[in-house]
């Protein structure tokens, strides 16, 4: 089966990941609500539309950095200009989230063509250093002297006051797609599971699975085989009449718009934009997700946004309530020393888990979260193999 | 002049501290090619090994004065110190009002080890490894070390002051034949800046007149080349690593009394040092050096009421603006060489 | 008039005089040799061909106009290929990904932005990319990363990347540097077979008279950054200048 | 058409119930319940939001102790602490309505993007009534238009601009800490009486929102007493080295230095400044003097010894001798072996106060419980007698003013009470214009329905 320009493999592979997509709300809750392990529940629909909006940005990011190999530490500046870009929509027109995404986009995509130009006359280290720069400058003035731009600290919000022109009387006064109220959710109850099903989300999810349908093809086009060749020899390519610069722009242009849009997603389901979403950590986070994920790979990116994701939200929770909770049925002594032990990775020391994931992965897993997963599915498929006796020929990618 | 004189100390004092830091850190690029994000950890540990000394010679025990109460109203429990119980009165408060520069002492060894533990136990399977992964794995292990520190320190700042002798302040301009009270400087940020440039000093020396420096120094040009000649260059640069890591904890022992440390002071050091390195230019210490004192006055002017009045905000964002300028100007920073992590 | 004209070339690098007062021709449909000892300037001078250097006085003219201040892609567009003295291909790709890069190279010149394609689709580049593969020997390896392979499989595939872009001249930089006599060989063969197949023309710098013997039809013989003589390979052979310049010093 | 729609999981739990008998899914839409997370079941949670990670993350913890602390005590476990001392009555130990009270915890980071999706996922998947808690001003606003969006109380915690009760106040949000006006009012006559009214300040502000609302506060107060203000400086956030903008302060003619700077940065710019020479130092013939108008106990132990006769106000300390500060400094004392930070007991008493509102509202409603809130008069929480103004729901109080002391002999009595203001002299107009003026209004209670 061949769909929408994709060869059978892609096909496949798209409706996998649509499908998961859709089914998310399901998945994310396996646990009945009450049970002690109910806190690992990720189903509810603030952490839901991160995965996505997380997705969006680390899957922009990879086109530039998985593709070309360009290491940008500042891609968190153009995820700040797209939330500043719609909550002004929302300030000046009203809560309908359509301006503010359209703005957002193209404001991303100025602003990334102005820090690109001048960023990719340097590769290697010098371009990370000055793509971090800009960002830091961005951050930096948004907190402070930008303030009647960006409300500094305190964050972009809406206020009553505002002349939000395009307001009717009935208009929802929360952000909304047409009449479509993000923060409006409808609820499944089976046995003991609840399942939230949201008008966020799911616009979220949507808008995620086109962006991932067009890094697809972008991965699949000329112009992404042009920016595998950059990564791996860029002498060779320009000797082979190929000018790298446009295409490294461009690349980093269409990046800088995947991280715009996830912005405008963010104040698209939250309607406040603060400048700290402009700092160099928040740069880091999204190299940290490509990386741990796979950089290069399609999956990967989404992967790594979700992990660490998870681990923010669900881990910072964990508090010594639940720890006793847990390990109330055991004897005191060694309930009392998993708690202590627990005090390392738990509640106010989720980083340090994280940490030591990050170290794990990149030791074990070199080629990421994807790497392990491959590994698994050939291990399947080995025994698999041996079991029938048939070869296991694994076909090269075309 | 008395304010332009200020400024250039302060930028001195400012940029000794990124020189140190950037000098370990270029060194790790340079030799072993790592891009090591604990690096910052580093200096974060070394401040935090002249708290624990701090910490031991405060080791208490607690005897009742009756005379007082505590919070709750029982009789107050007054700690001495052992040291003082031991050593006498006099002694035990000189050994506890000196325990930052007595730290440099336990500071080197103990960062030695950091290094080598660190080096062999980790970055040395990262040699080969693209620099994402380096990243990567350097970071987690920042953040492991930020947080262990977290949870046995807590996260206040934490005072750790110079001894008295130091604690004080001179005045400088005397010296320079201005008023006296014109030009007044703290002790320990003048014996700060000496403290740096006798690391800095000693660093070339050790590099530029020792067998094992010229052996490194060789390494960083042309490692291949150096690993042909049948010299075991994998040793010396696991000593290399060690030495960084001294270079980063000494610097950060010595700042304590200037910014009271915390768990995440190495995070707000890290990138700042990666600007310098790289406006420095990859792989080149002197670069590193002139770049960490360069940003560091240059900051220190930015952050005089007469510029930030013309450009509001400017010392918030000039060290950023300058490393674009300068990258933008020079392609590998000030003395940076080609081909070194520019893919 | 040649191909490609140098004229009075001359380049220094600070105290040294790479290049002085250099002169060369390159005939159409021809295979000239540059050769010289070492530091004898020429890879100096092939760079100054291709956009990687500018010489700082002279003029080099390729088919009829200046190349001198373009950037490599853009000389590369007007019809100068170039095959390196380590193979420089795409590593991280499959051979069939590299000889379609210098197909959609000829066909859509240094940049066009083209994300909602798909390479698979694209009928003519992937026949005109087996076809070369065919000529070359190496369709069976199509889906092979171009990095695991041997070094001489290697040499053939850059080959055929610079083939497959039908240059009207194809430089070569030292191609059998490091090569075993037996891949030395093959290589002859392969560019001997090219020679055949297709009218092109030929620069190739080289170290190893064997080569240049076995292929030029033409030969420069350069000496500290002067051509010293140009002629055929007979008269080279014998000629006194060279000997003692070259020949003389490598007997 | 209902507005806004978060989880509830109240009414979940007993879906669950029901639904686990019948094994039949059950589809709930919008505008099924009265209000926001209704609690249904035999327990109605709480959401503490505090900085876990970060510079604050030692002010989160404390403020995390109290809170279990006044969990406790609403559920009659303990002593009951400031049950005791408050005055209204409403609360007896058996939880609230009937209702047991139970609670989940957050990280905030410091980051108003983390500290909201730590509290939707409270709102969301854990459905919490209230939020309480947190360890700076930008986090407290974020967080508390999420709260008026979302329908619940939110009850900030250490917030001190003027802003979050001012212009960004919220008909779902409370404060009961100070704020920066009443810092400025309360430390003015204090420092007049100590310094005279012929002096020249010289201001280093942290450049964001609480340190310009907090310059301004105090620059008024100090300019009407007859102060001049010879500079006012804007200092990067996290600078770690304040010694560029220190500098300059000998020189300028100005004898006094006022440190408007929170937690780490406050405790390296005192530091700096005394290394620097500043206490020690003459101007205009008299003693140059530093004054730190928001001290805290995080900053206290930070800067040791240099905070010895350096003037700065506090919300509460628990040096105070009332009953009600007794009784919290005893039952906090004994639990966690410390005594507790002002931050602490702002969450303790907040955690009471939403129950007590509860309670005597009759209704976990929030606009019910705000109705509760707004105009209460109280007293015994430590604080004298206190007023939830119902214009802007900030609280009124008396102000402590605080002094570095000279001898301390414990690590918790670094800092002594110096004068207790009266709540009369740092009283102002809802509409004052450092508070939004006249535009600034709470907006519509929002209960979610």
């Amino acid at each position: 089966m061949k769909m929408l320009g994709l060869s059978q493999r892609d096909t496949t592979f798209l409706l996998i990941v649509v499908f998961l997509t859709l089914v998310t709300p399901i998945l994310l809750q396996p646990f009945p609500e009450g049970s002690g392990m109910a806190t690992f529940n990720a189903g509810y629909p603030d952490l839901m539309q991160r995965f996505a909006i997380f997705g969006i940005f680390a899957i922009g990011f990879n086109i530039l950095f998985g593709l070309t190999g360009y290491l940008s530490f500042g891609h968190a500046a153009f995820l700040g200009v797209g939330s500043y870009s719609v909550v002004w929509m929302y300030k000046l027109l009203g809560y309908n989230v359509v301006p503010g995404i359209l703005l957002a986009v193209i404001v991303s995509a100025l602003f990334a063509l102005l820090i690109g130009y001048v960023s990719l006359r340097r590769s290697g280290i010098y371009f990370s250093i000055l793509t971090l720069a800009f960002a830091q400058m961005s951050y930096n003035l948004a907190y402070s002297v930008l303030t009647p731009l960006t409300n500094g600290e305190t964050g972009l919000q809406v206020y009553t006051n505002d002349p939000q022109v395009l307001m009717g009387e009935n208009s929802p006064t929360s952000p909304h797609f047409f009449g479509i109220v993000m923060n409006e959710s409808a609820k499944l109850n089976v046995g003991g599971w609840e399942f939230t099903f949201n008008n966020g989300y799911y616009f979220c999810a949507i808008v995620a699975i086109l962006v991932f349908y067009l890094s697809l093809r972008i991965f699949r086009s000329p112009f992404g085989l042009m920016l595998r060749a950059i990564k791996t020899n860029q002498t060779r390519l320009n000797y082979t009449g190929l000018n790298s610069r446009p295409y490294t722009l461009a690349a980093f242009v269409i990046s800088g718009m995947y991280a715009g849009l996830a912005g405008a997603l963010m104040a698209s389901m939250d309607p406040l934009a603060g400048a700290e979403r402009m700092q160099w950590t928040a740069s880091g986070e999204v190299v940290l997700m490509t990386i741990l994920g796979g950089a290069g790979t399609l999956m990967g990116p989404i992967l790594g946004a979700g992990f660490i994701k998870y681990f923010e939200n669900i881990f910072s929770k964990i508090n010594d309530n639940m720890l006793h909770q847990w390990f109330a049925w055991m004897p005191d002594g060694i309930e009392d020393f998993l708690i202590g032990l627990s005090h390392f990775f738990v509640g106010k020391s989720w980083h340090l888990t994280l940490g030591l994931l990050f170290m794990l992965v990149v030791i074990f897993l070199p080629g990421g979260l994807v790497e392990g997963g491959q590994r698994i599915a050939k291990a399947v498929r080995n025994r698999r193999s041996k079991g029938d006796g048939a070869e296991a020929q694994t076909q090269p990618a075309e | 002049m008395d304010a332009i004189i200020l400024q250039i100390l302060n930028g001195l004092d400012k940029g000794s501290a990124y020189a140190l830091i950037a000098l370990g850190l270029t060194l790790i690029f340079g030799t072993l090619g790592v891009v090591n994000f604990a690096h910052g950890a580093l200096f974060m540990i070394g401040a935090f090994v002249a708290v624990t000394l701090q910490r031991i010679f405060n080791l208490s025990f607690e005897q009742i004065d009756p005379t007082k109460k505590d919070f709750l109203g029982n009789p107050l429990k007054v700690e001495v110190p052992y040291v003082e119980a031991w050593f006498g009165a006099d002694v035990g408060d000189w050994l506890i009002d000196w325990s930052v520069p007595l730290a440099i002492i336990f500071a080197i060894p103990v960062m030695l080890l950091v290094g080598f533990v660190m080096e062999r136990g980790l970055i040395k399977h990262f040699y080969k490894r693209p620099h994402a992964d380096q990243i990567l794995v350097t970071f987690g292990l920042a953040i492991v070390l930020q947080e262990l520190i977290k949870y046995f320190f807590g996260a206040n700042p934490i005072q750790t002051g110079a001894p008295d002798a130091f604690s004080g302040s001179m005045d400088f301009g005397v010296l320079l034949g201005f008023d006296p009270n014109v030009i007044i400087y703290p002790y320990w940020r003048l014996v700060y800046f000496l403290f740096a440039a006798i690391v800095i000093g000693a660093v070339f020396s050790f590099l530029q007149f020792t067998t094992f420096g010229m052996v490194v120094r060789a390494g960083m040009a042309d490692r291949e080349t150096v690993g042909l000649l049948g010299i075991n260059i994998d040793k010396r640069f696991t000593l290399m690593f060690g030495l960084a890591a001294a270079v980063a904890g000494m610097a950060g022992v010595m700042y304590t009394p200037i910014l009271a440390p915390n768990y995440h002071m190495g995070m707000d050091f890290l990138v700042l040092s990666f600007v310098v390195v790289v406006v420095g230019g990859m792989g080149s210490l002197p670069g590193a050096v002139a770049a960490g004192f360069l940003l560091g006055v240059l900051q220190s002017f930015a952050s005089m009421n007469e510029i930030k009045s013309l450009i509001p905000g400017i010392d918030q964002v000039i060290i950023y603006l300058v490393a674009i300028i300068i990258l933008l100007t020079r392609p590998r920073g000030l003395m940076g060489r080609a081909g070194v992590m520019e893919e | 008039m040649g191909i490609l004209e140098v004229k009075n070339v001359g380049k220094r690098f600070g105290g040294l005089q790479a290049l002085s007062d250099v002169n060369l021709s390159v005939q159409e449909n021809t295979v000239h040799a540059i050769i010289g000892p070492n530091g004898a300037g020429k890879s100096t001078l092939l760079n100054c061909f291709v956009g990687k250097l500018i010489p700082d006085t002279g003029s080099v003219m390729f088919n009829g106009q200046s190349v001198l201040g373009l950037k490599p892609h853009q000389i590369n567009q007007m019809g100068i290929s170039r095959v390196f003295q380590t193979p420089e291909i795409f590593g991280d790709l499959t051979v069939m990904e590299n000889v379609m890069i210098s197909c959609f190279a000829k066909r859509d010149g240094a940049f066009r932005m083209h994300p909602f394609e798909t390479v698979a689709h694209e009928r003519d580049i992937v026949e005109q990319a087996e076809q070369m593969l065919t000529d070359v020997n190496m369709i069976d390896k199509r889906h092979m990363h171009a990095a695991s392979m041997s070094r001489g499989d290697k040499r053939r595939l850059e080959m055929a990347m610079c083939l497959a872009q039908e240059p009207r001249l194809l430089l070569l930089d030292e191609p059998t540097a490091g090569m075993a006599r037996a891949d030395t060989n093959n290589t002859i063969d392969l560019l001997k077979e090219i020679k055949e197949k297709r009218d092109i023309t030929m620069a190739i710098i080289e170290h190893d008279m064997h080569v240049v013997f076995s292929l030029a039809e033409r030969i420069t013989v350069l000496a500290q950054g002067t051509p010293l003589v140009e002629d055929t390979p007979e008269n080279i052979k014998g000629h006194p200048k060279v000997k003692e310049a070259y020949l003389g010093e490598a007997a | 058409m209902s507005k806004s729609n978060f989880t509830r999981r109240g009414l979940l739990k007993t879906g669950a119930v029901t639904g686990a008998g019948l094994a039949m899914p059950t589809i709930f839409t919008s505008g099924a319940m009265a209000f926001t997370n209704e609690p249904t079941g035999d327990t109605v949670t709480f959401g503490f939001n505090v900085p876990q990670t970060g510079p604050y993350a030692e002010e989160g913890l404390d403020e995390l102790r109290a809170q279990e602390l006044a969990i406790q005590h609403i559920n009659g476990e303990g002593d009951g602490g400031m049950l005791n001392t408050f005055s209204s009555k409403a609360l007896d130990g058996t939880g609230i309505l009937g209702k047991k009270a139970a609670f989940v915890t957050g990280d905030t980071q410091t980051k108003s993007d983390a500290a909201r999706a730590s509290a939707k996922s409270m709102i969301e998947k854990d459905g919490v009534v209230m939020i309480n808690g947190g360890s700076s001003s930008g986090v407290a606003v974020a967080v508390q238009g999420l709260c008026q969006e979302a329908g619940i109380i939110f009850m900030a915690g250490l917030t001190h601009s003027n802003d979050t009760t001012g212009k960004d106040r919220k008909a779902n949000g409370f404060r009961h800490f100070f704020n920066a006006y009443m810092s400025g009012a309360a430390l003015a006559p204090v420092l007049k009486n100590a310094y005279g009214t012929d002096r020249r300040a010289y201001h280093l502000t942290a450049d964001y929102t609480w340190g310009w609302t907090q310059q301004e506060s105090i620059q008024n107060a100090t300019e009407a007493l007859g102060w001049e203000t010879v500079n006012n400086v804007m200092t990067p956030v996290g600078a770690g080295d304040f010694s560029s903008y220190i500098t300059p302060v000998l020189n300028s003619g100005a004898d006094v230095l006022i440190l408007n700077h929170y937690g780490g940065d406050m405790v390296n710019s005192l530091t700096q400044s005394i290394q620097f020479g500043l206490r020690d130092a003459q101007a205009n013939g008299k003693n140059f003097e530093i004054v730190v108008p928001l001290y805290s106990e995080l900053m206290a132990a930070g800067a040791g010894e240099n905070i010895k006769g350096v003037y700065g106000s506090m919300n509460w300390n628990w040096q105070l001798t009332d009953a009600g500060t007794q009784a919290f400094v005893k039952s906090f004392g004994e639990k966690y072996g410390r005594p507790p930070s002002g931050s602490a007991h702002t969450c303790y008493v907040q955690t009471l106060l939403y129950a007590d509102a509860v309670t005597r509202a009759g209704s976990f409603n929030p606009c019910a419980v705000a109705e509760a809130l707004e105009g209460f008069e109280f007293d015994g929480m430590g604080n004298g007698p206190t007023l939830y103004r119902a214009e802007d729901h900030q609280c009124f109080k008396d102000v402590l003013v605080m002094k570095g002391a000279e001898n301390p002999t414990t690590e918790y009595d670094t800092l002594e009470i110096v004068e207790v203001t009266p709540v009369d002299q740092v009283m102002y107009e809802p509409n004052h214009p450092m508070f939004g003026g006249d535009e600034a209004s709470l907006g519509e209670c929002n209960d979610g329905a």
